[in-house]
């Protein structure tokens, strides 16, 4: 269907061209059309995030799921010295493309009512922001990965930083340099896998093709510092414990829809260059640090999840729990098997959906209400009997109730794990109980109980808008949760791929 | 014959070195009068100068004596340039004491 | 299609109530629910006749579900008379349930919301007892966890009935963690979670070793403990039995579905389901017996004294779970049932009559306030006298009694057997266990009697005036079950225990005992103690107004130590109060607080930030404005640069 | 003392009188001596050049620096008209750590300079073919680096204009005529015609 | 010795342009009165154009006087940003004078001398060339500094960079002195014949290289000679400090680089290690120095600072037997994406005006994107750039310059660099966290249209416009085949 077509590259630059678009209105305008335009603005980002979401479904739809090639593949020169515009999914990529064209158009229309100055900035800001989310999965080019990869902390950082909290400079910039720190020290990487790519392939022929680079034996000395490197900006970025703190402070203060595409998208960059780089081009040195890696994710789930249990701010509780399902994750990925990569993957989806609607949801009374302090609350089912049932639903899902998504990803990652090292399942498996812990009782503190604060009385349910977005959220949590092939059929092939490439070069050296 | 009167290449460049010492000297230690610091910049180009005709003559070379003929030249517009900027600076400091140069700083 | 819609109706009556229940009103949702579940309790005994008495097992899959690797789970029903059972019992007990809720919840605001989760958890049950795979077993086992969670905190606005909700949920997660580390560690040793393989290769790996948590287990032992531990968080036994209790917050019928007939006994079908592994795991099946043998009896020492109606009940429901655990860890997986099953009616039948009496009296659950109401409610009362009979296991050995009488001496029968035949100390220490339970169970079912019914009325005089036998839709139900209690030893004792003859357990169950010769004094003992413990009780609170006597007592003086350290119930709840619940709050807030604002905060970004400006501010001291400064750095710099370029390049 | 010394003894009188008087320069705390001791030092640098043999650039030193430089500083001097008694103090604060620095710089240059010669000891040649200095460079000058010639005009042209930009004041208030002005003047830059509104008269 | 014709006078097309028009220019100035400013001004970008694309046009490549003055790929392609950059700073800086009441014809006069002489440094093979090549710009740089007479900042500015660059330029002298005692000529491609001959070096070779090397950094501000550039960053007119930000740094790199692959090639093991030391330098100051900055110009001091600390590391690597021609590109790609950074950034900084005058005071930007939202994002992209935060440009001049040092085993030195420009990421995020997230502080006024041009163009070209492969692919070819005539 899409023969000829750079269907990946319309796909990630139409939401840039709509920011661009709106950005020439507005300075077209006359100064009194400029409120207009303002107003007008999420109807235009609502619009074309859905025909983005449109285009990737199709891109779903006629992904071939029997293949571990990359499909819709593009290549043209580019910046040259071996430095391509290559784009191109597969199975493990295509499937974050899909998430990130989901959860996009689901903030534009939760920010409508919740932003409440500079629209026209804020929904270019998104714009852009799911350009670069987009990117990042499709780029199959270290340069061009790495372009999309930190470029998604410029937007991230204006939409902290300006629609933010009390302490949003803070959070912007810890954020910002924290994730930046440990992303040069993949650039001081990347920089000499190009070198090592001239050393190899004869000089003049150094690229930065990922799947060239791929094929690269590289020596195990080298392995572990380049290992390394890659892993201060992917840990950072899942994050892991202990360079988490960043997350917390990040989400409180960002805007809803900030959190949840920080939430959503942003801490699965990390796993996804796990995924695509540190197993496939370093293989030994990912062999050798699995331990490290698993027990920082085990104490990460452990540690995190009593902190989150102690937190006062919805969100912070939230946020901790991210860092705690991270734990997951990356359990799950260096167990280096079948059952700890898919579920990896499948938790970094399911992840990616439930704490989407978990930050909604918070949004949702925040929005009422302008707190997040759990004492604040107490007792809202009495008024918000809808919205309870939603937020018990989510909150289960957060909780790993077999039946939700939560549960799939999980439970894989368990199994994986467990194959490997019966403790590091075992210390995930407390964070299922640590889980229970928090998650219930923050319900029980905001949902259930008597309405002590008068502010509370009538407070009023979910509008329209508000089902609208939680609705799709709850439908794909119960649907991936019962059918979780809809995913693992597609990652499966690119999974298994990858694993025995792995594991032939691990064999091979 | 006395080892130290034959006089050799040596010689001229520990001349030229002491020389371009003290002209350098003369512009970090001297706190007091920018004047002195231009004077000691003239020191140091006289050095490199006596460097270049030693060298040249050493060589029977005679770019070098040009080229040192080339830095007289330009070391007069430096030092005309030099001493315009300093009468501006004087202009609006109403001195020209090292010391009280330092309003950007930081 | 039969079991399809066996399991599905409930779905649908869940799904119908509870997304649409403001929409259709709270009376389509009880009918809507109600119905389906009664059609799915009808349909169930039909299957139970089938696959009971037909030997027709079959396995039915539904579609995929994980399916990654080797990892594969099916949604699929596969049926079999243990099944079978447990359909009958689950299907059963939540229709009547049902049917009681419409009297009991009549003036409650949340109608709809409580039959959706009656019917939720029923499906969710179903789930648990049709699986054919160790994952879709345990997805009913959570679900079935999140439903009693809602149960029990239906009535949200009581901080009470939300912190139960929350113990008993996390409490039962500790559970669920063992169970799913049993899965792991089945997964990793017979590379699949279905039933059916596991447990054709348990012969082949008996003897693997492997390693887990530092220790070397045998492959099978280990496997048996972890899904033990799963089994001990669902159904209470001791060191996890704490939010059983608790749970009694919940609506009353809520208590005699959940929390007596069904879910505390998934545990029990666990083990029974895994039998071929606990068969292969002799060392953990005496730990299986002790457990079970340890929490018969301390769950009847602590219900001796409660005041409670509801937790008497409780605990007693604790207890006789010991049973069934002690049972199937001594091998008698058949007799375990057969208590699972005659358990369901008679406890879901006192259960009810406790919520009977409780409506009676304004839901007035302190027992030292009830007293001499049985004229009020004398159906309840028959009814709830049948239900401790049946719980006692009144009978007499060679002619018939209750339901308890044939389910309960048969484990204590086969305890005594597996006891004598050596070589096996956990079940003798079982029979013993099993028969001082007994006595106890006697005591406190008839102190719960006399304290309720007879005598004077203790509580308030306005509350009496009001009280009232129930309507017909509640003790339609309870006449249902009292007949079931009454009846279901006798008829079904046969299929049960003498299966080599019937047929009846097919393949669901390994190869049985057969029937055993016992001496006299064993078959009598029960009921012996039984009868003890009934004339103390008498004695003790009928005799001379003892009743009023003993609350007096423990008004005064609040008893001797022991009589505390029951009531308190044996002080674990404040045990584990003071170690693990607050180790928790005490490490989140070190490592919030410490870990993350103190030291990693401190020292990682917000130090090096820091230190950052402080180099910089001094650079910036060093940038002076002074011109033979920025000479002296300049020529400072040449220096140095020499020197070290002469001694790098030059040498 | 034999006359082949003498070009020794003249380099070193001629040297030590250089160094002394640079050193003045810097030491001396009225400017008006430091100009006259750098012409000195000047002087006996064009002493030194003489003893190289390029009288030429001897010539050309005490001419462009004694004859200009040094009396372009002295106009300077004189016309900053500084309060000299306050250039007392201070020389002798920082000179431990400058000396320190200053020594083990000329020691580096010496080291790596002079001392590296291959031969240090081999004395100055002169022009073989008896060509003077200055018809050597004379020779050279207009062929060889005509280029350079032209650039360094330009460099005296930049410092002229840099000169003038920065120094050269219009004063207000200094009358002077300008012809061509004048002769452009026209009506409608010489007449001004207001329409004044009764009762504000033109004040504004 | 080569027989002068005048077809090699064609090789400096440019510069003769340049160096004719001076003096017509000044007549034009002097008669013209007001009326001439404008008039020289205009004539002057023309002929600075002329003189950045005649390379290009004429196409000679080849050398003039003896191989003094050389004409090649690489000259052309820097002399062509030398020539535009001047061109636009000069083009932008007339309403900044006018404002200032300091619109003088001298100016534009001054910028073609500086120019002329960056010219000649650039082509230059011959130490006495690029003697007076430096010379001449130095010159004219130190003027144009104190351009504002009557303020005392910019006297004060002029006199700290005349010392410290006549000091500079003695050290420069003085290596040069060595270097042709040493090897007994000038010229650079004599020099390299004689040092490939000798089987060591002589330690006077290398002293000399070094004092030479010392008289570099000080015109690329490396540290340790980078003192004056704060000072005179703020104290010059804003227009002048952006002409200083990018032209005359990018000759002394070039004239850096024709030393490095010229003359002394053969003894890289002696100039690697200053170069080293300079770039470690230069990045750490460079990043830590601006953190507690107020004023943006002085902020920008230290990022240039600590940017000619990235384009030393790629002239590092050239040291490497395999990395040279990619060091140099390195160092080109790098240089080019800076120049249009800082003219985009300086265009910006002459906007900050209010009514009662020009601003530079980071504060100053406060909200600014509430009230002046097209400039707060092209600042914003500028910043984003410099900080080498990808989308824009910035990020692959660093990859360009920082890649080559691989080949020369200087990986730690890339960790330094990139580390350091995290540090430095700090205060580029602390302007666009002022622009952004702050409360407004001022309204500027109206700016005029060449200003607004050309940073939204420079804006631009660093995202998307140098990004589009038809564009970005023929720029990387020019390049690297300006960087192999070095070779």
């Amino acid at each position: 269907m899409f023969k000829g077509v750079p269907i990946l590259t319309i796909i990630t630059f139409i939401p840039l061209l709509a920011a661009v678009f709106l950005m020439i209105m507005s300075r077209l305008a006359p100064a009194e059309g400029k409120a207009q335009i303002a107003k007008n603005a999420p109807r235009v980002a609502l619009v074309t995030t859905l025909a983005v979401l449109g285009l990737s479904l199709l891109l779903v739809l006629n992904f071939d799921t029997t293949t571990a090639d990359f499909q819709f593949v593009e290549n043209v020169a580019w910046l040259g010295g071996g430095i391509n515009y290559r784009m191109g999914v597969d199975g493990i990529s295509i499937l974050f493309v899909l998430l990130t064209a989901f959860l996009t158009p689901l903030c534009i229309i939760a920010s409508t009512k919740s932003v409440k100055s500079r629209m026209l900035e804020y929904m270019v800001a998104f714009l852009i922001l799911e350009t670069l989310m987009i990117g990042v999965f499709c780029a199959l080019d270290m340069v061009l990965f790495y372009i999309f990869f930190e470029g998604v902390l410029l937007p991230m950082f204006i939409i902290i930083g300006v629609w933010g909290g009390k302490d949003k400079v803070y959070a912007a910039y810890k954020f910002f340099l924290y994730t930046l720190l440990g992303s040069v020290l993949m650039l001081a990487a990347m920089l000499w896998l190009y070198y090592y790519s001239g050393q190899v392939l004869g000089a003049g022929n150094a690229t930065t093709d990922i799947a060239q680079l791929a094929k690269l034996d590289i020596p195990l000395g080298a392995q572990t510092w380049l290992w390394l490197a890659f892993f201060a900006s992917f840990a950072v970025k899942m994050p892991m414990w202990p360079v988490h703190t960043w997350l917390p402070d990040a989400h409180v203060q960002a805007p809803t829809a900030g959190s949840v595409i920080l939430a959503g998208i942003l801490l699965k960059l990390g796993g996804y260059g796990f995924l695509r780089f540190s197993l496939p081009f370093f293989p030994d040195a990912s062999q050798y640090f699995a331990p490290l890696v698993f027990w920082l994710s085990v104490i990460g789930i452990i540690y995190t999840s009593l902190v989150a249990y102690r937190q006062t701010d919805m969100k912070k509780l939230i946020a901790y729990s991210s860092v705690a399902h991270m734990g997951f994750v990356t359990m799950g990925i260096f167990a280096l098997n079948v059952q700890g990569l898919q579920g990896a993957l499948f938790q970094m989806i399911s992840h990616g959906i439930i704490s989407g609607a978990l930050f909604f949801a918070v949004g949702i009374i925040y929005d009422r209400m302008h707190t997040r302090e759990i004492a604040f609350y107490g007792g809202i089912v009495k008024y918000m009997p809808m919205y309870a049932a939603v937020f018990m639903l989510f909150t289960m899902a957060n909780v790993g109730l077999p039946g939700t998504s939560g549960f799939v990803g999980e439970i894989l990652t368990m199994v994986g794990a467990y194959q490997v090292n019966p403790w590091i399942a075992f210390g995930a498996a407390m964070g299922m109980i640590l889980s229970a812990v928090y998650a219930l009782n923050l319900y029980r503190e905001v949902v259930f109980g008597e309405v002590k604060n008068e502010k509370l009385e009538g407070i009023k349910d979910m509008s329209i808008r508000e089902i609208v977005i939680m609705a799709p959220l709850a439908i794909l949590t119960i649907l991936l949760g019962v059918y979780p092939s809809l995913i693992t059929d597609i990652t499966a092939v690119s999974v298994d791929a990858l694993l025995a490439d792995v594991n032939a070069k691990l064999a091979g050296s | 014959m006395s080892i130290g009167l034959e006089i050799g290449l040596a010689h001229y460049l520990v001349v030229a070195a002491m020389l371009f010492t003290i002209g350098v000297f003369g512009i970090f230690v001297n706190r007091k009068n920018v004047i002195i610091i231009m004077m000691s910049i003239e020191l140091i180009l006289l050095a490199v100068n006596i460097n270049f005709v030693a060298f040249s003559a050493h060589m029977g070379d005679i770019s070098g004596q040009v080229f040192a003929m080339f830095i007289l030249t330009v070391a007069a517009a430096e030092a005309a340039i030099g001493l315009a900027i300093l009468v501006v600076y004087f202009r609006n400091r109403g001195n020209i004491a090292v010391e009280d140069i330092n309003m950007m700083k930081g | 299609m039969l079991y399809t819609i066996i399991l599905f109706a409930p779905l649908i009556g869940a799904l119908l109530a509870g997304l649409l229940g403001r929409r259709i009103g709270d009376m389509t949702a009880q009918i809507v629910t109600t119905g389906l579940l009664l059609l799915s309790a009808v349909l169930s005994w039909f299957a139970f006749v089938q696959v009971g008495y037909g030997g027709e097992t079959q396995e039915i899959n539904l579609f995929r579900w994980i399916d990654v690797g080797d990892f594969k789970a099916n949604w699929a029903l596969k049926i079999d008379t243990l099944t079978a059972i447990m359909l009958v019992v689950i299907t059963t007990v939540s229709a009547l349930v049902h049917v009681y809720s419409w009297g009991y919840m009549k003036d409650d605001p949340g109608k709809a919301r409580f039959f959706s989760y009656l019917s939720y958890f029923t499906f969710a049950m179903l789930v648990l007892v049709t699986s054919n795979n160790f994952i879709q077993l345990f997805f009913g086992w959570e679900g079935v966890g999140v439903a009693s969670y809602l149960l029990i905190g239906f009535w949200y606005k009581k901080p009470s009935a939300n912190a139960a909700a929350i113990k008993a949920f996390v409490t039962n997660r500790v559970g669920d963690v063992g169970l799913a580390l049993g899965i792991m560690a089945i997964y990793l040793i017979f590379g699949s979670v279905n039933f059916d393989e596991v447990f054709a290769q348990v012969p082949d790996k008996k003897d693997l070793v492997v390693p887990f948590l530092g220790m070397k287990l045998g492959a099978i032992e280990l496997i048996a403990g972890l899904l033990f531990i799963g089994a001990m968080g669902k159904s209470a036994q001791f060191i996890l039995h704490v939010w059983l209790p608790d749970a009694m917050e919940g609506p009353t019928p809520v208590s005699a579905l959940i929390h007596a007939a069904t879910m505390v006994t998934a545990g029990v079908f666990l083990v029974c389901r895994a039998a071929p592994i606990y068969e292969a795991a002799p060392f953990v099946s005496g730990i299986v017996t002790i457990i079970g043998a340890f929490t018969a009896l301390f769950a009847a020492t602590i219900g001796l004294v409660q005041n409670d109606i509801k937790r008497v009940i409780a605990f007693s429901t604790c207890s006789q779970l010991g049973y069934m655990f002690f049972a199937a860890g001594i091998g008698a997986y058949d007799a375990a049932m057969f208590h699972l099953f005659t358990h369901a009616f008679f406890k879901a039948l006192l259960f009810l009559c406790a919520g009977s009496v409780i409506v009676a009296l304004h839901h007035e659950q302190d027992m030292r306030k009830m007293g001499g109401i049985y004229k009020l409610v004398p159906v309840t009362y028959i009814l709830m006298i049948i239900g401790t009979l049946a719980l006692t296991g009144v009978g007499i050995p060679g002619l018939g009694g209750f339901a308890g009488f044939y389910s309960k001496d048969a484990i204590i029968e086969a305890a005594y057997a597996a006891g004598s035949a050596g070589h096996n100390a956990p079940a003798v220490f079982a029979f013993w266990a099993g028969l001082a339970a007994a006595a106890m169970t006697s005591f406190y079912s008839w102190r719960l009697i006399f304290m309720t019914f007879h005598g004077k009325f203790r509580g308030d005089k306005e509350t009496l005036k009001h009280a009232h036998e129930s309507p017909f839709n509640m003790t339609i139900p309870l006449v249902i079950l009292a007949v079931g209690s009454v009846l279901a030893g006798v008829i079904f004792y046969d299929q049960f225990m003498l299966y080599k003859d019937t047929g009846f357990w097919g393949v669901a169950l390994p190869e049985g005992h057969g029937k055993h010769k016992f001496p006299l004094w064993v078959l009598w003992a029960p009921v012996a103690v039984t009868f003890a413990g009934f004339i103390l009780a008498w004695s003790m609170y009928i005799r001379a107004n003892g009743t009023e006597k003993r609350i007096a007592a423990q008004a005064n003086g609040g008893g001797e130590i022991f009589y505390k350290f029951l009531l308190n119930k044996w002080y674990i709840d404040e045990l584990y109060e003071a170690t693990i619940v607050r180790g928790t709050r005490k490490l989140g807030d070190i490592f919030w607080k410490i870990g993350d604002i103190k030291i990693i905060d401190r020292f990682g970004p917000d130090g090096f930030a820091a230190a950052a400006l402080a180099g910089g501010k001094k650079l910036s001291k060093l940038q002076s404005g002074y011109l033979f400064h920025y000479a002296f750095v300049m020529l400072l710099g040449l220096a140095g640069i020499i020197a070290y370029v002469s001694v790098k390049a030059v040498g | 003392m034999s006359v082949e010394m003498l070009p020794g003894l003249a380099f070193y009188i001629l040297s030590a009188t250089a160094v002394g008087m640079a050193f003045m320069v810097i030491a001396s705390r009225n400017p008006v001596h430091s100009v006259v001791f750098l012409i000195g030092t000047f002087f006996a640098s064009a002493g030194l050049f003489v003893l190289l043999g390029a009288e030429f650039l001897a010539l050309l030193l005490i001419m462009v620096y004694v004859g200009a430089v040094a009396v372009l500083f002295m106009f300077v001097v004189m016309m900053l008209d500084v309060d000299f008694v306050e250039m007392k103090q201070g020389f002798l604060q920082y000179l431990p750590i400058g000396g320190v620095v200053a020594c083990i710089l000329l020691a580096e240059m010496i080291l790596l300079g002079a001392a590296s010669l291959v031969n240090p000891g081999a004395g100055v040649k002169f022009a073989e073919d008896g060509t003077s200095n200055i018809e050597a460079i004379g020779n050279v000058l207009y062929t060889e680096y005509a280029f350079f010639f032209e650039a360094v005009g330009l460099i005296l042209l930049l410092a002229m204009v840099g000169a003038i930009v920065l120094t050269l004041r219009k004063r207000d208030g200094v009358k002077t005529q300008n012809i061509s002005e004048q002769i452009a003047r026209t009506r409608e830059g010489g007449v001004e015609l207001v329409d004044i509104k009764p009762g504000e008269g033109i004040g504004s | 010795m080569q027989e002068f014709s005048f077809g090699q006078l064609s090789f400096l097309t440019g510069e003769l342009v340049l160096a004719l028009s001076v003096g017509e220019l000044l007549l034009i100035g002097v008669f013209m009165k007001k009326r001439g400013v404008s008039i020289v001004r205009y004539a002057s970008i023309a002929v600075l154009l002329i003189f950045a694309f005649s390379g290009f046009i004429l196409n000679g490549t080849g050398s003039a006087f003896n191989g003094a003055f050389i004409s090649d790929d690489f000259s052309q392609y820097v002399k062509a940003l030398i020539g535009v950059t001047a061109a636009i700073t000069l083009w932008f800086s007339r309403d900044w004078f006018k404002r200032e009441n300091l619109d003088q014809y001298e100016y534009s006069i001054l910028m073609i001398f500086a120019v002329l002489g960056m010219g000649i440094m650039v082509s230059s093979g011959n130490l006495l060339t690029m003697y007076v090549g430096l010379e001449m710009q130095a010159l004219a740089l130190y003027v144009m500094a104190a351009f504002n007479r009557d303020s005392l900042r910019a006297s004060e500015a002029g006199l700290k960079y005349f010392v410290l660059g006549a000091l500079s330029s003695g050290m420069l002298l003085y290596g040069m002195s060595l270097i042709y005692g040493f090897t007994g000529t000038l010229s650079f491609a004599q020099i390299a014949s004689v040092l490939s001959g000798q089987e060591s070096v002589n330690a006077g070779i290398v002293a000399g290289l070094v004092f030479m090397l010392a008289g570099l950094a000080f015109k690329i501000s490396a540290a340790p000679f980078h003192m004056w550039t704060p000072d005179v960053y703020e104290g010059a007119p804003t227009p002048v400090t952006a002409f200083f930000a990018g032209a005359p740094k990018l000759a002394a790199l070039a004239l850096i680089t024709r030393l490095i692959t010229g003359p002394f090639a053969e003894i890289q093991h002696s100039w690697v290690q200053v170069l080293v030391v300079l770039a470690v330098m230069s990045m750490i100051i460079g990043a830590f120095g601006a953190l507690t900055q107020t004023n943006i110009k002085r902020l920008m001091g230290y990022s240039s600072i600590a940017n000619m600390g990235y384009a030393l590391v790629a002239l590092a690597s050239v040291g490497a037997a395999a990395g040279g021609a990619a060091g140099v590109s390195g160092m080109l790609i790098f240089m080019s994406i800076y120049l249009v950074t800082v003219v985009g950034v300086f265009a910006v900084i002459l906007q900050m005006r209010t009514r009662d005058g020009a601003l530079e005071s980071i504060a100053d930007l406060a909200g600014l994107s509430k009230s002046n939202l097209p400039l707060s994002l092209t600042m914003t992209a500028l910043m984003f750039s410099l900080a080498g935060i990808p989308i824009f440009i910035g990020i692959f001049g660093k990859w360009s310059a920082l890649a080559p040092a691989f080949d020369a085993g200087l990986t730690w030195l890339v960790v330094i660099a990139l580390l350091s420009s995290v540090v430095g990421a700090f205060y580029y995020l602390r302007i666009i966290k002022t622009i952004w997230f702050d409360d407004q502080a001022h309204t500027f006024v109206q700016a005029p249209r060449s200003l607004t041009f050309i940073s939204s163009a420079s804006a631009l070209l660093l995202f998307p416009i140098l990004f589009l492969p038809f564009i970005a692919a023929p720029a990387r070819a020019l390049i690297e085949a300006a960087s192999a005539s070095l070779f």
